[in-house]
């Protein structure tokens, strides 16, 4: 991991860190904390405790997203402090609705300049954001809005497994990591297991992104935590409701960073202090999909 | 009914009124909270064969739980099918696939526009910054009704929006269908002091009942304009015991979201 | 089968087959046939021995295609001589790329008016072909490619699977199915197996057309005979080869339509004539795909 | 090299011209036939990491038989990732991340446009309808390298194409890009006589070498244009007899795409 942000995140860059409520690059982003990266634009469409860790870390100078807050819980705190009161810097920010940052996204992964799509009409939304504009249907003359391409310097995804050239696999929600991925100029996969190359080949249509797209692959169990990831472990709420606690008091916050970021030298030392009884606590009973059969064709 | 231990609190008036809104066979676009609380209600009592779609990807979501989220890995195991995020709104939702989405707000007007993006004035240096839009605006836009869901007070409910996040009637009469908003527009708004309906040819928004325990009075009070009230005013019909039963015991049995 | 195709579809409809080489409804199609229905406007990105037959039956006013051919063999012979000669009559056809066409199907699905690509731009074919026109981004200035949408009435889509309800699971080549299935106001699903729904919902990522569009669910194995279907059987390239045989000449054309579709009341009588020896010489060698655990979240 | 038993094939130097076309780590979007042999061939010999794309969706083929149709089942089995059509195009081939693709003809005039539609001129009632768009359009739009394999005779290359289905360098000299096409236009064209290339400026299609076995007037005379000639013609180079056995007794043992 360490290799990996190092060599592909770069000061100034936009980033975009997708994962819709599963499978939340944690560690790629504390790692991107603890590397002290600067200045960059981050992108996701739920910013969601992540975010609100990066920008409190000073990581940020923009953050361009969906929806802002901590799913189930409430506030982020850290990042209302820096639009409601610029602590302890100014933030730019960008916001769209998911579906008009998916667009985006979606866009860019297609060669597209736009996408259009019906979304953004009768609100204040373009009045605050250059990329909203509107497109005329050249068979009906209809009106539509659109979103330009977004094109990411980094998309960082994770996934329960990939091959070691990055052909990766996801199941349950895939969010927008495919259009992410194809997004961007540089793509790092975090994987809780690399998987020889037979298992991903005996089930392409698992496959959400192709190696052509990757540039690093990053095996790293539990790296999502606190988010969750179907089938490896259960979403933490308890870490969610005490990040609304820590997050209220600006001091407590940076504590938080000395002790569970800047303070740990890498994932494995994470985990540690995370303790087994709370990964066991996490771990959902088996439910197994049926084995399909694609056929020996000779 | 109201009054003693069993008597439903208002935040179990406001589930009940929104189960009611789906409609069975409906393919509801499902916020968490009360909206997920509502849905699984409309499920057990009249609409057995609704389809729950969640942002997230999910369609026909069978949660063995109470989901914490719109992506609860709850919703996914033995769930009928997980897309992309972007063909759920782009198939569901724009395709005109979905009946019914259920909302809520920091502010509505009475015309049922909605703000969840800032409190103040001042969009670049806001009192209090609210999540933004999410999945709304295109719920708004895209499905055939809109049912939003908010306890009511004078701050919520205003002459004027701080910003509008999620377009509802627009500014009335036809300015929504002027427009070429696709979906149906907003129906109903359920609070915790009464439900409303929008009216015909203005659009707008009107009180239909007013729950057992609160009183018109209450309403106004909560209320930042001159209010419509319908000349057939009513009662909010409270959930009956075993309503109450199925909420309290089987739904949400943490009072996760039945707190209030 | 017969049931389906008699309360779906009707004289006149637009009628979509899809299934690029993978699950091509032949069962379906050959019935559309045995009722004779007239007039319908047939699509498909890649029209095959299929359109062939049903353009010969006399099923068919317009033809909508992407690429017209007997993959891997030749000609479509019938078709050929409808557009060449108007034999036996006349057959109006409306061409696309495999692209611009799949991109009429995403609009529709997507509830768009028209979709954006880069496709048509010096060649002839906006000039035969009215739904080809042009968008400039509002973003860019720059000018691209636009389809219009297409609204079937009908789509017929072959499968591996489905529950009774209509949730339908496909593994291999999806193709466009998914999104002809979205685009079309009624759906018929033909399946080799109808399996118990806890089947389905043991693995929701591999549903690709959800219940809530399809209106009927039809069983019938080896439906898409002579192509294949991923894990169940080959395509039968004797058929396909036979075919280029039996189209040269219109009289022995009619010969087995008579014998293999009218002369057959349904897919049994077709599979009993096929024989069994066929059918095994088809069948592939096993390749399971490894189960995945979805986790069971209580 | 040329005559005795062992001698290749004019379809075996084409094949063999074909492959030297890609290049390691190359994403090839592959047609079936003579370009599918070629790239297998290639992955065999200088290319063991180039990526097989076909338009029916496929990342990453491994066949372990020839396949007989771009959507044939031994492409999926053990492929690295399967993908819905549309996003095959769209992300693929139209967001760039395709290094080349493969084009059949049957006309080509001298800029390297490509007809597949129909011979004679009337577009309603063509002499031969032909299959054509199919992948063509898209592919030439967009693939950062094209190559053309056709057999050559004089009314296939022709002066002026009865309709134009797939643009190459459009009228020469700046026209395609002037087009603003995104990919980066015909690079080569491969017949069983000889190999051409297309001048830096102009864009008109130059003859680089001539097969083993043909002459540059049986060349010329196949040609329905005056042709151009590179100042360094040469002799195609030729496959070696261990290239030629894998060709023949592993990639197609039926002989189904090297009968000629």
């Amino acid at each position: 991991m360490r290799d990996a942000v190092s060599r592909f995140v770069r000061d100034g860059d936009t980033v975009v860190l997708e994962g819709f409520t599963h499978l939340i690059p944690f560690a790629a982003g504390q790692e991107i904390i603890r590397q002290r990266r600067r200045d960059l634009a981050l992108v996701r469409l739920t910013p969601d405790l992540l975010m609100d860790q990066m920008v409190a870390a000073g990581t940020a100078r923009k953050l361009v997203f969906g929806w802002l807050g901590n799913p189930g819980v409430g506030s982020l705190h850290a990042v209302r402090r820096a639009v409601e009161r610029g602590y302890p810097g100014p933030l730019e920010i960008e916001e769209y609705s998911h579906f008009g940052l998916l667009c985006r996204y979606k866009a860019a992964a297609s060669g597209l300049p736009f996408f259009p799509l019906r979304g953004y009409r009768g609100t204040d939304l373009p009045r605050v954001n250059p990329h909203l504009k509107q497109v005329t249907c050249p068979f009906t003359g209809e009106t539509l809005d659109a979103v330009s391409a977004l094109h990411p310097d980094v998309a960082i995804v994770n996934a329960q497994r990939a091959d070691a050239h990055g052909n990766t696999q996801i199941w349950g929600l895939v969010g927008a990591q495919r259009e992410a991925a194809f997004a961007a100029r540089r793509v790092i996969v975090v994987v809780e297991e690399v998987v020889p190359e037979d298992v991903v080949r005996a089930d392409p249509n698992r496959t959400q992104i192709p190696s052509v797209v990757v540039d690093a692959v990053v095996e790293e169990p539990w790296s999502a935590h606190p988010s969750f990831v179907q089938g490896y472990y259960d979403r933490d709420n308890a870490a969610y409701l005490a990040w609304d606690r820590i997050t209220r008091d600006p001091a407590e916050l940076e504590r938080y960073l000395d002790e569970w970021v800047h303070g740990l030298p890498d994932r494995t030392a994470y985990l540690a202090r995370l303790g087994e009884a709370t990964r066991d606590r996490l771990r959902p009973g088996p439910r197994l999909a049926g084995p399909v059969d694609y056929g020996d064709y000779r | 009914m109201t009054g003693g231990p069993g008597a439903p609190t208002r935040a179990e008036i406001m589930v009940f009124a929104a189960s009611r809104e789906v409609r069975d066979g409906d393919c509801v676009f499902v916020g968490v909270g009360l909206p997920n609380l509502a849905v699984q209600l409309a499920l057990r009592l009249h609409a057995p064969r609704c389809h729950l779609i969640y942002e997230s990807g999910v369609f026909g979501a069978r949660p063995v739980r109470l989901p914490i989220s719109i992506g609860d890995p709850c919703l996914v195991s033995g769930a009928a099918q997980v897309l992309p995020m972007a063909e759920t709104f782009l198939y569901f939702l724009q395709g005109g696939r979905t009946d019914l989405g259920f909302l809520g707000a920091a502010q509505i007007d009475r015309y049922g526009n909605l703000n969840t993006t800032v409190v103040g004035r001042g969009y670049d240096h806001p009192k209090v910054r609210l999540p933004g839009a999410g999945g709304a605006p295109d719920i708004a836009l895209n499905a055939r009704r809109t049912v939003v869901i908010a306890r009511q007070d004078r701050r919520k409910f205003v002459e004027r929006l701080d910003f509008r996040t999620t377009v509802g009637w627009a500014e009335g009469g036809t300015s929504r269908e002027a427009m070429g908003a696709p979906g149906g527009g907003p129906t109903r708004v359920i609070t915790d002091l009464g439900v409303y309906g929008f009216d015909a040819e203005t659009r707008e928004m009107t009180l239909a009942s007013v729950h057992p325990g609160a009183t018109l009075e209450q309403v106004r009070e909560a209320t930042g304009w001159d209010l419509k009230v319908s000349s057939s005013l009513g009662a909010t019909e409270a959930p009956d015991q075993a309503m109450l039963r199925l909420l309290r015991e089987e739904l949400d049995p943490d009072r996760i979201y039945l707190k209030g």
